[in-house]
């Protein structure tokens, strides 16, 4: 059972790492994206091999299903359709590598060095059950983390109502184009609130409006 | 919040404003009730309703199994009529259809009497483009003799587009057909129809103007009850069919007689030709030639009236006289063509000729 | 801050909702519509030119071809223009008949009008094969009349081509069972719909002033609240002999025409009845047996307009003497409600469009001609 | 199914195999299963969809291959293969042919945790509830592989509806879902189905009501609002009218699958009805109970279960039978009522969809939540929790109690929202004008 796992665990090792390398070398954003899924899948499926179902589930849920989607949604409406990008890597991406692996071995090679492997620590007595299950979770959320966790909320409710605030437009700026009864009925509010003004120099700018926009 | 919805009246009626009342708040009613008419409907699909007052219920018709009915006013497609008794066709060939027809689709030649060559109360061949046809009626509306009448039959889908040019062979229906398709339309005309027949079928000689599947079996059937007048006694004489013609001169159509007549025909047309008695003289070929000959017949004929047409517009005579000997006609017909078409060639310069001097003058 | 582009969409030639061969060049910015082109022509098929080369009543049958949903409309305008440059009589009982079936044909066209435009909603089918089912019970009568279902060709100078057949009138009373209870039950299903108030109100609004300028006619100018119908503007035929009214709408939208022409079809109803109680004593037969259907009227023009189920239809002719048509001129409704649909949809959403268009109720064969 | 094989091949045959050979064998025996079963349920969807709605416009439909038709779907999937497969020349090949793949396989796979009947479980998870959701999200990926790749505006168009049509009515449905997860105060499928268990009143929440297989959510106000809810955001998810607009035909032709053609067509409509058909067993499964109903719990008493090793195999078929017949027939309800909204009603337009997800059905699915809390607060909290007014009341009175209050509060809340929805869209038009003629 062991080298099953073993087994398995290369495989998946494997996939996430080729993803992750496809993700930063292809050059068509939207085949990065789609390698970017593979590779959160591969995660996931990282996850289910530790039997952490509840995560396993969440990393496809929220990665898979909404962040991803989110990032192809991005693409799809800040570029051309037809994908055909730049490519990815700059041309210095040896040197970017070096770096990477330099500041990669520095925070890991202690850890490595200093891990006791195969020998799981055994717990002292007394420490509470290892948060697994979403019932642990939650329970954890509303009891130990309660701080955290409302900080979390606020942060997200701020995140969105920025969200909001930055594509929050006056309604009038950002459309340009009236229809008919609308006119109209400007044309009518115009006249209503100022008398005096003959009707026709009023109304003009509202036909110009409307004509220029329908000749863009 | 409602207005009361505006109203005005006018001579007879009134303008009625239509309640919209779309402000109020609603909360999907409108949605379950919609809901409910669609439930009802497939309630009451599970059975069957041919009923004009009832709206619920399954209302298809199982087609191939099941012909929907058709009214008797049904028009689909022109066929032409022939009497079930003596065979003969009503159409007497006054083009009247063909000049209405909007799409111009019907086409017509006249049947000539093979010996005089003059033009007899019957069509030669009759031609309606049925992919062309756009079923308005016309036709059988201005129909004097009756003898055009819309059928009832619908199924005519094929996977060949020369089936859809039809001609008279597969046009022809016996007058019983129409009257079972549609009775009283046919009642209202049948008197006048069948004493217009009857008049027509005693200025047709022979076999012209019969319908042409039918030729072969009264021609047998002819011979047959003159076998029988001529064998037992003359006293059954009387009892033969109300045919014009008279067995004696049935009994001659054996294929030797009938190549006999024909070749004396050709010589009297030969001579008449100069007459210019009808300008379509070729027109009877296809009448004499058995159904089987018809398509060939119908082409030579064809290509006779272009060749005639071609020679007339030429304008020059020299020209037109000169053109029947340039083929070199292999067998009698050909050469029996070639002699019309001269013939045709020459008469309608003359014709042209007078219509100039006239308009000249 | 976040800017969209601006795109061309073509909606059409070959698309499933625009109820024929109709392309709709439309800018869009993101889901609005900034403009729209009509360009239509794709269905011309000569009509006015051929008609000139045939005799009067050879155009009768073509007449069915131009909004062929309603052709007993259509050979009823064209049959009054000729009468009308010929000067031939019509018996009372010819027009009785005629009447009958140009409100039939009006109801079986809102039927199947109101159907597609919910069709175009999205709804799947339901609403049009209801209509539809209504609408194949008038085409029987129309069949048992005149022997065909849509190209009807019954209208003849002077009269109609047959008179009534004898199972004609109880098969129509019937059916006069029928319309009411389909009429409420589409209202039943439709009128408070949520969803279609959603998709109708306030969408497509033609403004009073725009649609007169237009010159937009039928129930698309009765929803913008005109009270204008030929048939009381200019009673022609027997038309002055029945009490019916006009519906007009409140705003001009999607909605108003839709429940006009429920409201219309209610009218229609009412005026069959009324034919159905004067008919027996209409004096005449169906056709003037006096007129002659191969015309060769006098030098001189005629111009013969009527209500048709989607606006005034009218044709113009001209005659030289001669028993063809000089000039022949068809004033299409469908043709003018089109074009204002440019302005109707401009600062809608692009699924409006379709329903606008489906609003306005055309058919591309009267549209092109 | 691993536990009846176990049984089967240990205990009545005492062959005495080891584990890992019966889980394989059982885990086959699961896939095949469920690899046959999906396009089946799929090929009889169809068929029952088309003849619904025939008969829901005074049509027969499909009635000529076969007896009633009933092989038109076969002739439908013959017609399907034997088509020519076109791709666009200017799409991305590789994720133009993955696309599809992409749709149905998370339809596939969320047919593992969806319990047929009792102990017929595939994969019996802990967070099998979350998994479903969690994978069905995955399509939408799919979607905007297929859209995109097609290279084509109308497909593309259509894929962002669909994915933003589907991540947006999500929230709604997972919210309605929560309000079942806190009173069962379990993410797993099967615990929710057993809670189901009683009579009107699930036996959980009043000991002692005779079990009859009848305690559905449904019942209660709150699992009523939140089966409405539910079910308007599936119709959503699995595209079906009235918010079908990833594919209106009117509007945009065929949304995402424009470009395709042939088997791979085909595929997007396994998926498509895969999908309906999960949503229509998940909503039996947490509002009516899944596979319960009369007599299935008392059948599967007597069966061999893991708690029961001494039972009749025969018990467990006549519970397995029954189990899936109640699921089923009630899987099949639903999706009449989906063919029945398809046969009533038109599509909505997108911003209106939006607007009906976000403003409308979100709130509302809010204040259910608010609902649910009561619901368990009154029933099952003691003065531990600090509820201290139910304090010596009978199971009876609390459950009453609880069901009132949430009577009352989603009614009110149902009532005020349709207000408000109404007038903000009012204010919304009066609000535009008003912007309009200060801004010319």
């Amino acid at each position: 059972m062991e080298v099953v796992v073993q087994i398995t665990f290369g495989v998946i090792a494997v996939f996430i790492l080729v993803a992750a390398a496809m993700v930063v070398s292809v050059r068509n954003v939207i085949h990065a994206a789609l390698w970017l899924i593979a590779c959160f899948f591969g995660v996931g499926a990282l996850y289910m091999l530790l039997e952490a179902e509840f995560l396993a589930v969440v990393q496809v849920l929220i990665y898979v299903g909404a962040v991803s989607v989110l990032i192809l949604f991005a693409i799809m409406l800040t570029r051309q359709i037809t994908g055909e990008g730049v490519r990815q890597l700059t041309n210095r991406w040896p040197v970017v590598l070096a770096i990477a692996t330099l500041l990669f071995a520095t925070v890991l090679a202690p850890t490595l060095i200093n891990q006791q492997w195969n020998v799981p620590p055994a717990p002292p007595l007394g420490t509470p059950e290892p948060i697994a299950g979403p019932a642990e979770l939650g329970r954890g959320f509303v009891n130990e983390f309660l701080i955290q966790f409302q900080v979390v909320g606020v942060l997200l409710t701020v995140a969105l109502i920025g969200a909001i605030v930055i594509a929050y437009e006056e309604r009038a700026r950002r459309r340009k184009v009236l229809t008919l009864a609308e006119e109209l009925e400007l044309k009518r509010l115009r006249e209503q609130t100022s008398p005096t003004v003959p009707a026709p120099v009023e109304a003009e700018p509202v036909v110009q409006e409307s004509r220029s926009a329908s000749e863009r | 919040m409602m207005e009361p919805p505006f109203e005005i009246e006018i001579p007879r009626g009134r303008v009625i404003e239509v309640q919209r009342d779309d402000s109020r708040v609603r909360r999907g009613g409108g949605l379950l009730r919609g809901m409910a008419v669609i439930w009802k409907h497939w309630k009451e699909s599970f059975r069957l309703n041919r009923s004009y007052s009832q709206i619920h219920g399954t209302f298809t018709i199982q087609y191939p199994e099941e012909k929907p009915r058709i009214p008797e006013a049904y028009r689909n497609m022109p066929i032409l009529l022939y009497d079930d008794e003596t065979g003969h066709e009503l159409c007497t060939s006054c083009f009247q259809c063909e000049r209405i027809c909007p799409p111009q689709v019907i086409h017509m030649t006249q049947a000539k009497d093979p010996a005089t060559g003059k033009p007899v109360p019957a069509v030669a061949e009759f031609i309606i483009e049925y992919d062309a046809c756009m079923s308005c009626g016309f036709c059988a509306e201005v129909c004097p003799f009756d003898a055009i009448k819309m059928d009832h039959e619908f199924e005519l889908s094929t996977d060949d587009h020369a089936q859809l040019t039809v001609h008279k062979a597969q046009l022809n229906r016996p007058i019983s057909y129409y009257a079972s398709i549609a009775p009283t339309m046919w009642a209202e005309v049948r008197e006048s129809a069948l004493k217009k027949l009857q008049g027509n079928i005693r200025r047709r000689p022979d076999v012209i103007g019969i319908a042409p599947h039918l030729t072969e079996r009264i021609a047998a059937r002819r011979a047959e009850l003159a076998a029988q007048a001529a064998a037992p006694s003359p006293a059954a004489e009387p009892a033969s069919p109300p045919a014009p013609s008279a067995p004696t001169e049935a009994r001659k159509l054996t294929p030797e007689e009938k190549a006999a007549k024909l070749a004396a025909i050709r010589a009297a047309k030969a001579a008449q030709a100069g007459d210019g008695v009808t300008p379509s003289a070729e027109g009877g070929t296809p009448a004499e030639a058995p159904p089987a000959d018809d398509k060939a017949a119908r082409l030579a004929a064809i290509r006779a009236a272009n060749a005639a047409k071609k020679a007339a517009a030429t304008d020059a005579a020299p020209a037109a006289t000169g053109e029947p000997t340039t083929p070199t006609p292999a067998d009698d017909k050909a050469a029996r063509l070639a002699a019309i078409r001269a013939a045709n060639a020459a008469k309608r310069k003359q014709a042209a000729d007078s219509v100039d001097t006239e308009e000249g003058s | 801050m976040l800017q969209t582009q601006e795109l061309q969409v073509n909606i059409g030639p070959q698309h499933p909702s625009t109820h024929g061969v109709f392309r709709m060049l439309v800018t869009v910015d993101g889901e609005t519509v900034v403009d729209l082109k009509p360009v239509f022509g794709y269905l011309h098929r000569n009509h006015e030119q051929i008609a000139e080369a045939n005799t009067y009543l050879q155009n009768m049958p073509y007449t069915d071809r131009l909004d062929y949903f309603n052709s007993m409309a259509n050979n009823h305008a064209y049959a009054m223009a000729v009468e009308r440059l010929a000067g031939i009589e019509v018996p009372e009982r010819a027009e009785y008949i005629r009447v009958l079936m140009v409100e039939l044909t009006r109801i079986l066209n809102h039927a199947s009008a109101v159907g597609f435009m919910i069709n175009d909603m999205g709804a799947w089918q339901t609403p049009l094969a209801f209509g539809m089912r209504e609408r194949e019970k008038i085409l029987d009568l129309f069949e048992m009349a005149s022997g065909a279902r849509l190209m009807c060709n019954y209208f003849r100078f002077g009269g109609v081509a047959r008179d009534l057949p004898p199972e004609f009138i109880p098969n129509l009373r019937e059916l006069l069972v029928a319309l009411p209870a389909y009429i409420d039950e589409l209202e039943r299903l439709l009128r408070d719909n949520e969803i279609l108030l959603q998709r109708a109100v306030g969408i497509g609004i033609l403004p009073r002033e725009v649609a007169l300028s237009y010159g937009v006619t039928g129930p698309v100018l009765r929803g913008s609240g005109i009270p204008y119908d030929v048939r009381k503007a200019e009673p022609y035929s027997v038309y002055d002999r029945f009490d019916f009214d006009i519906p007009i709408g409140k705003v001009g939208d999607v909605y108003d025409r839709f429940l006009v022409r429920i409201e219309e079809m209610r009218q229609s109803k009412r005026i069959i009845e009324q034919v159905l109680e004067q008919l027996p004593d209409a004096k005449g037969g169906h056709i003037n047996p006096k007129a002659r259907q191969n015309v060769r009227p006098p030098v001189g023009d005629a111009y013969a307009r009527i209500e048709s189920p989607k606006g005034e239809l009218g044709f113009y002719l001209v005659s030289d003497g001669s028993g063809k048509p000089y000039r022949y001129k068809v004033r299409a409704p469908s043709f003018i409600n089109l074009t204002p649909l440019a302005d109707m949809c401009r600062g809608y959403k692009v699924a409006d469009i379709v329903v606008i268009l489906g609003s306005i109720d055309i058919v591309m064969g009267e549209v092109d001609r | 199914m691993y536990d009846i094989l176990q049984a089967l091949i240990n205990g009545t045959f005492g062959w005495g195999w080891p584990d890992w050979l019966i889980y394989l064998i059982s885990s086959l025996v699961v896939v095949t299963i469920i690899l046959v079963v999906a396009p089946l349920q799929m090929l009889f969807f169809t068929y029952y969809e088309r003849r619904v709605i025939a008969r829901m416009q005074d049509r027969i439909g499909p009635n000529r291959v076969g007896p009633e038709g009933i092989w038109q779907p076969i002739a439908d999937g013959v017609k399907m293969f034997t088509k020519e497969d076109i791709v666009p020349e200017a799409a991305d090949r590789i994720v133009h042919f993955l696309a599809p793949c992409v749709v149905v396989a998370p339809t596939i796979l969320m047919f593992a945790v969806v319990p047929w009947g009792p102990g017929m479980t595939p994969v019996d998870l802990p967070t099998s509830l979350l998994f479903f959701f969690a994978v069905s999200s995955i399509s939408a990926v799919g979607l905007m592989m297929a859209g995109w790749a097609s290279n084509n505006k109308f497909s593309l168009l259509g894929a962002m509806r669909a994915v933003a049509q589907m991540v947006s009515y999500e929230i709604p449905a997972v919210l309605s879902l929560i309000a079942i997860v806190m009173i069962v105060g379990s993410l797993s499928i099967n615990s929710i189905i057993e809670y189901q268990a009683g009579l009107l009143i699930s036996n959980r929440d009043l000991p002692g009501i005779p079990d009859l297989g009848l305690g559905w959510f449904v019942f209660t106000p709150v699992g009523f609002v939140a089966f409405i809810a539910f079910f308007i955001a599936a119709l959503a998810e699995g595209e079906r009218t009235p918010f079908d607009i990833p594919e209106a035909d009117s509007e945009i032709v065929a949304g995402y699958m424009t470009e395709y053609s042939g088997m791979k067509f085909g595929l997007f409509y396994l998926a498509q009805y895969v999908l309906n058909f999960l949503l229509c067993a998940i909503t039996a499964i947490l509002f009516f109970g899944g596979w319960q109903g009369p007599g299935v719990n008392w059948l599967y008493a007597q069966a061999i279960t893991p708690t029961n090793p001494d039972g009749n195999g025969l018990f467990n078929v006549l519970a397995g039978a029954l189990g899936v017949f109640y699921f089923l027939l009630k899987t099949y309800i639903f999706f009449f009522v989906m063919v029945w909204l398809r046969g009533a009603f038109p599509r909505l337009r997108i911003d209106q969809l939006m607007d009906f997800g976000w403003k409308f059905l979100i709130p509302l699915t809010l204040a259910n939540l608010f609902s649910a809390a009561v619901w368990v607060a009154f029933t099952r909290w003691g003065a531990a929790e600090g509820m201290l007014i139910t304090v010596g009341w009978s199971p009876v009175l609390r459950w009453l109690a609880a069901f009132i209050i949430t009577l009352a509060i989603n009614i009110g809340v149902y009532l005020w929202l349709t207000q408000v929805y109404a007038a903000s869209q009012a204010e919304r038009r009066r609000v535009e004008l008003e912007e309009l003629s200060a801004t010319l």
